[in-house]
């Protein structure tokens, strides 16, 4: 039995989290080293997966043995592939540097619900079947609401509310999506849908409803007003998780749907996605431009990144969906280091108003490094992830002939740049130092820099991801 | 190990590996870092002479790297690169040895010397760059490493200075950008061939063209600090003297004016330029840019803003060469590349000297200074006459191809640009000489330090009088081999169809 | 404002209702599979083949979200306040508890054992437990300190353990995850819903409790 | 004529729509926890009814099992958000959420 190849690495991607989240419930006084060991674990599962899709192609699971449509179905191809990869990466990041960050008090809360969230996106990744993933997604924004409100503020806890409300409206719409999507075709399998779905009043509902719903827990300009309460108060390291992975979530359901389910003709509504995307990334950033505290202008920075995602709909492109699918991975990975950065600036300073950097930024110039980096990727200058994908995205535009979101394109990385910079420049001015700081722990700072750095090196990595990315050619067959 | 893939990459690694050890190096550590600095700078040097040479010899060397699907990063030595890569690697030498003098004691020198180190190894990718795409990569890395030098003492006035180069240079890098795709998009390639890829392009993508072409010049002309896209560069003037320098002569606008020639000569063609008819507007925005930088230059009582509107003035002297149609005007352009970077070194070095040993800024302190400090005055001297274009030193070289070319593409009101240009450079740069050998010292300067048994420190004294000694001889022996002016023929003979 | 909002509201209502009338009158849905297959499933009621074998991996998940949102409850810390203690029972209430908590524990055992074959279930087993929980509570009842730490604990994830244990076991004989062997597949959804109703029943008790009862007692 | 079966699935509608409608217009986060559950209740129903369109076998088991985990789901969601408004209003005095997000 060759090890690699049989095992079920696609079980064991939802499992061990599982697992991991179980023995650091039970035994809470030893929940960093098992949280670390999960951590490493999955990692290695992913490795694994990804060789076995490697060697025998895309893989569909069939949990319990029945098969679509009567079970439920797991699916692998190089869209959830990306996606596992990308949180294996950014969720052993994130567990290096909370194991530093948390004191035990907060520690033995926050590893059992990470670990759940883990497992969460692992098997919402993996899912096949609609109406599983609307557990996954409960499963996920439960999770996610939890660590929100961990910090125990009162700000964190109203906004940890808001999330909670906003998430179950959106998860019940798309419920009710789901239900009319059942009740027409008699199945919740994916593949199985796309094959039978055609244009009727049912489906049209259920667009609508599940668009709504999984653009609420997008946060897609306008319905974004909960997520920079809740992305700024929460502590940093579940910051940087709900910022890369969590919406993305959300979006990557709505993209399979889009691309799977929902029939071709909806041009409208691909323009309306296009707009409010358009939308996002002005807004966004000229709010990011305005705030005074830095997670602030960090999760609005969140909010305008998720617009640049929806200006793939109406070019409706292989090579646009592959720009944002870029793009994506990069955002995960550099607004992790972010979010990341700051935390490592409060940790130091107990605070993060940035008209007060200039007092920390010359004595963490680790974190400042990193920050700058990620900053780099966001506005998408070469070399960098997010170079990348602006290149393949304006190439995108500038073959489908909307040229009119090129100035949206550009308009953005220009006050990426200005928000970014506004940070950047107070690590050149000298100041004092008005109380002992806190000091930061070296592994924080490292494990920052470290995932900076990958957001830079995502520019150099492109014929291999973009190669991943055509297994099992989700976004459609290439001409070439 | 392959030499002609090796080569190139290794001549951009040696100052990126130089660079990131220096940043992580303790600040105390004075002597590993100079020897990191020098040690760097003299293996470029060697490495730039081993591929000048086999360049010469006929050898390809050529690094290419995956990027994306179809595209490439390219770095690839042809004759045009050489010249700028020879330029970078010698001046960042002199800079180099200049900026340990100039810094001496002050903090963040760690901080200073890594960011240093990343603007030479993107002016030498910007050089070797093989395609547009490896050009822009790097040009915009050039952005990114020059913006800490430029706020580098972190006053307001830095900042604000580092504020307005980023929203320059980052609107003309998203030009470029959108540019390079665009063209992209119709020719699915973007590598530099001599004498262009586009003539073959079908002519109803002509309009596409020349828009492109106004995106790509418009783009690189904000380094290349074409009016009206200069108001970035006498505000610049706030960082350190050896900033300045690196700005001006060798890095952030020569790599624009290096992509304008790229630009036309190896993307679009000469000759194919010429019949979109695009040469001639660009010829009078640089013409304009020559004249209205020389007026500015005259009211500026601050000496480093002044040498800024020079600057403006000088280096679009190249782009005025390349974009008159005639070998001898692209001979002129191209040469001036290489001689307004030596001589505008020199004039840097020299007010940077001026600055730290007497605390002198202004023109107007400068009263009797030639006998407190001969050698600098001496090598400014030089540089100013050179700007002018006396003969016999490398400016007028430069002007003289300029004025047989225009008269051979029959642009003769070039000829009224250059002289007028020439009067002002006169007018701005003659009272400076005047007053401080002529007039008269009043005995004290505004804030003197002693420095070193000499006029000043060794360190600062000799990069001027060696990029003076330069100037003369790059006039003197023009017509050696291996001169810029006889490289630059070679050059110019592959652009132009026989 | 209002106005507009009902609008609104009234049209996504008509739109909504529009697209259910609009479904056919007449659809098997999935039933034609799940009675084909009620033989081997292990049970006889076809609800509970959906939710132990057919789709137990929504079943196993969904022991999760309990369990996740009762670690997300103890991970608010304490919401008690002083007022908000539960006064001592009234004799009606603790009368009450005494003769309904034994009753409602035997009606959870036979709904968890009717479940194979006629309405009922872990779910409802657990409902029922977890009410015979509540009522013990109100009663002033509180679990033994001895029990409160990892006794507790294990009893609140033994559910989800042990589904996640079995389905895993039969990876080994080249089954798929939660593929039960026909011929135990009866006693393996017994097994588990047995303890995911013991699980879920101790969890909505402790959920109404709120805070953890181990920091409760420091 | 529009059988019982999709009488009560527009009930379900309903239910789904005057959720939606509480749950904007109140300000009080206990009632807006209601409206939630109500919304939930109007999608199990519509989800059940339709599961009964099988004409004379048993219905449709399928859609009742998905009932069944909504249940589940939003029970527990539910438990979360009560104590969660709990500390809202320990935390700060009130049971309702301040319409400016903060700054």
């Amino acid at each position: 039995m060759n090890l690699i190849f049989d095992t079920h690495w696609v079980m064991m991607l939802i499992l061990l989290p599982l697992f991991g989240a179980v023995a650091c419930f039970l035994w809470s006084r030893q929940a960093v080293t098992l949280g670390l060991i999960t951590a490493v674990s999955v990692l290695l599962s992913v490795i694994a997966l990804t060789l076995q899709v490697l060697e025998q192609g895309t893989l569909r699971y069939a949990v319990g043995g029945w098969g679509a449509p009567l079970g439920i179905d797991l699916y692998v191809d190089g869209l959830s592939l990306l996606m596992l990869i990308v949180t294996a990466v950014v969720g052993v990041a994130i567990s290096v540097y909370s194991s530093a960050y948390f004191k035990p008090g907060k520690a033995k809360h926050y590893w059992p619900l990470w670990m759940f969230l883990w497992a969460a996106l692992n098997s919402l990744f993996l899912s096949a079947d609609i109406f599983n993933l609307y557990v996954t997604l409960e499963l996920m924004g439960l999770a996610a609401v939890a660590l929100v409100a961990l910090s125990g503020s009162a700000s964190a806890l109203a906004a940890a509310m808001r999330y909670l409300l906003i998430s179950l409206l959106g998860s019940l719409f798309y419920l009710m999506g789901v239900a009319l999507l059942y009740h027409a075709y008699g199945t919740v399998d994916i593949a199985l849908l796309a094959q039978q779905v055609e244009s009727s009043p049912a489906v049209w509902a259920a667009i609508g409803l599940m668009v709504t719903g999984l653009l609420l827990k997008i946060a897609l300009f306008p319905l974004h007003f909960w997520l920079p309460a809740a992305h700024s108060s929460a502590p940093a390291p579940v910051s940087a998780l709900l910022s890369a992975l969590v919406v993305k979530a959300s979006f990557y359901i709505l993209l399979r749907l889009w691309l799977d389910v929902f029939p071709e003709a909806n041009l409208a509504l691909s323009y309306l996605l296009g707009l409010l995307g358009a939308s996002a990334i002005i807004w966004g950033g000229i709010q990011a431009l305005y705030q005074t505290r830095l997670k602030l202008l960090i999760a609005y920075s969140t909010v305008m990144q998720i617009g640049y995602l929806f200006l793939a709909f109406p070019l409706a492109s292989i090579i646009g969906w592959k720009a944002v699918f870029y793009l994506l991975l990069s955002h995960a990975i550099a607004k992790t280091a972010m979010f990341m950065a700051a935390g490592n600036i409060l940790f130091y300073g107990g605070h993060d108003q940035i008209a007060d950097l200039d007092r920390v930024a010359q004595r963490l110039p680790i974190t400042l490094t990193a920050f700058g980096l990620a900053g780099i990727s966001l506005m998408g200058l070469p070399p960098s992830g997010g170079f990348i994908a602006k290149w393949l995205l304006l190439e995108a535009i500038i073959l489908s002939g909307q040229w009119w979101w090129a100035i949206i394109l550009i308009a953005g990385g220009l006050l990426t740049g200005a928000y970014v910079f506004k940070v950047i420049g107070f690590a050149f001015t000298q100041a004092e130092v008005p109380h002992e700081p806190r000091m930061v722990p070296k592994r924080m700072e490292w494990v920052t820099l470290t995932v900076a750095v990958l957001a830079i090196m995502l520019g150099f990595m492109a014929p291999q991801l973009l190669a991943l990315m055509d297994l099992g050619a989700p976004f459609g067959e290439t001409m070439s | 190990m392959n030499w002609a893939f090796w080569l190139p990459l290794l001549i951009v690694l040696s100052s990126l590996l130089a660079a990131l050890v220096i940043f992580i190096l303790p600040e105390e550590k004075t002597k590993t870092r100079i020897g990191l600095n020098i040690g760097a700078a003299l293996l470029k040097i060697v490495l730039v002479a081993i591929m000048l040479w086999g360049v010469h010899s006929g050898y390809q060397f050529e690094t290419r790297l995956p990027l994306l699907p179809g595209l490439e990063l390219v770095l690839r030595a042809d004759t045009l690169a050489m010249l700028f890569v020879a330029l970078s690697a010698g001046l960042w030498l002199l800079t180099t040895v200049y900026a340990i003098g100039y810094l001496e004691d002050s903090p963040h020198r760690s901080r200073f010397f890594g960011f240093f180190g990343l603007c030479v190894t993107a002016t030498v990718g910007v050089a070797l760059a093989g395609n547009l795409i490896t050009f822009l990569l790097f040009y915009e890395l050039l952005t990114l490493a020059t913006y800490p030098l430029i706020i580098h003492r972190g006053t307001e006035a830095a900042r604000k200075a580092g504020r307005t180069y980023l929203i320059y240079t980052l609107a003309g890098g998203a030009l470029l950008l959108i540019g390079t795709v665009w063209l992209y998009t119709l020719t699915g390639t973007l590598e530099f061939t001599a004498r262009g890829f586009l003539s073959t392009l079908d002519s109803m993508h002509h309009p596409a063209l020349i828009i492109i072409f106004v995106l790509l010049i418009t783009g690189l002309g904000v380094k290349a600090a074409l009016f009206p896209l200069h108001g970035w560069l006498p505000q610049a003037m706030v960082a350190p003297a050896p900033v300045s320098a690196l700005l001006h002569a060798v890095a952030v606008v020569k790599a624009g004016a290096f992509g304008i020639i790229r630009v036309i000569y190896d993307v679009f063609g000469i000759e194919f330029s010429a019949s979109l008819g695009v040469t001639l507007p660009l010829a009078i925005v640089a013409s304009v840019t020559i004249i209205y930088a020389s007026v500015r230059a005259l009211f500026q009582d601050d000496l480093k803003r002044r040498l800024a509107f020079s600057t403006v003035s000088q280096v679009s002297y190249i782009t005025l060469g390349v974009a008159i149609v005639g070998p001898l005007a692209t001979i002129g352009g191209i040469v001036h590349l290489v001689h307004q970077g030596v001589m505008k070194i020199t004039l840097f070095f020299c007010a940077g000297n001026l600055a730290e040993t007497l605390g002198i800024h202004k023109v107007s302190e400068m009263s009797g200074v030639g006998r407190r400090m001969p050698w600098t005055m001496a090598a400014f001297t030089i540089g100013a006459f050179g700007m002018i274009g006396a003969p016999p030193l490398a400016g007028f070289i430069s002007k003289w191809y300029l004025g047989l070319g225009a008269l051979q593409a029959g642009q003769d009101w070039v000829i009224f640009v250059l002289a007028g240009s020439t009067l002002l450079n006169a007018a701005y740069f003659l009272p400076i000489l005047y007053a401080a050998w002529f007039g008269k010292s009043t005995g004290s300067w505004p804030n003197e330090r002693n420095i070193g048994r000499y006029e000043t420190s060794l360190a600062l004294l000799i990069p001027p009088v060696i990029t003076a000694i330069l100037a003369v001889l790059l006039g003197l022996l023009a017509s050696v081999p291996f001169s810029p002016l006889e490289w630059t023929r070679l050059i110019t003979s592959l652009e132009y169809t026989p | 404002m209002r106005l507009l909002l009902m609008a609104l509201i009234i049209a996504m209502a008509a739109g909504l209702a529009y697209a259910i009338l609009s479904l056919p009158a007449e659809s098997a849905g999935l039933s034609v599979y799940t009675t084909e297959n009620i033989a081997i499933s292990g049970v006889t009621n076809p609800v509970t083949a959906v939710l132990l074998n057919y789709r137990a991996y929504d079943t196993f998940l969904e022991l999760g979200v309990l369990l996740l949102a009762l670690l997300g409850v103890w991970s608010l810390g304490s919401t008690a306040t002083a007022s908000q203690r539960p006064s001592a029972p009234g004799p009606v209430l603790d009368n009450l508890a005494r003769v309904l908590v034994p009753i409602l524990i035997v009606v959870a055992g036979y709904l968890f054992w009717a479940g194979a074959y006629i309405p009922g279930g872990a779910f409802q087993a657990g409902a029922v437990l977890g009410a015979a929980g509540v009522l013990l509570i109100l009663a002033g009842w509180r679990i033994n300190h001895r029990l409160v730490g990892l006794p507790l604990r294990i009893s609140l994830v033994l559910g989800l353990v042990v589904f996640a244990v079995v389905g895993t076991l039969f990876m080994l004989t080249d089954r798929q995850f939660l593929e039960f062997p026909p011929q135990y597949a009866g006693v393996l959804i017994l097994l588990i819903e047995g303890l995911a109703t013991l699980s879920i029943g101790i969890a909505l008790a402790a959920l109404f409790l709120g805070a953890d009862p181990e920091e409760d007692d420091n | 004529m529009i059988n019982t079966i999709f009488l009560y699935a527009l009930a379900g509608v309903g239910l789904f729509s005057l959720g939606l409608y509480a749950l904007i217009v109140h300000a009080h986060l206990l009632r807006k926890i209601l409206a939630i559950n109500i919304m939930g209740s109007g999608v199990f129903l519509v989800l059940v009814s339709l599961a009964d369109r099988t004409q004379g076998i048993a219905p449709d088991p399928v859609p009742h099992a998905m009932v069944i985990t909504g249940i589940v789901v939003a029970v527990s969601a539910t438990a979360l958000a009560l104590t969660l408004m709990l500390r809202v209003r320990s935390e700060t005095g009130q049971a309702e959420l301040l319409e400016e997000p903060p700054k």
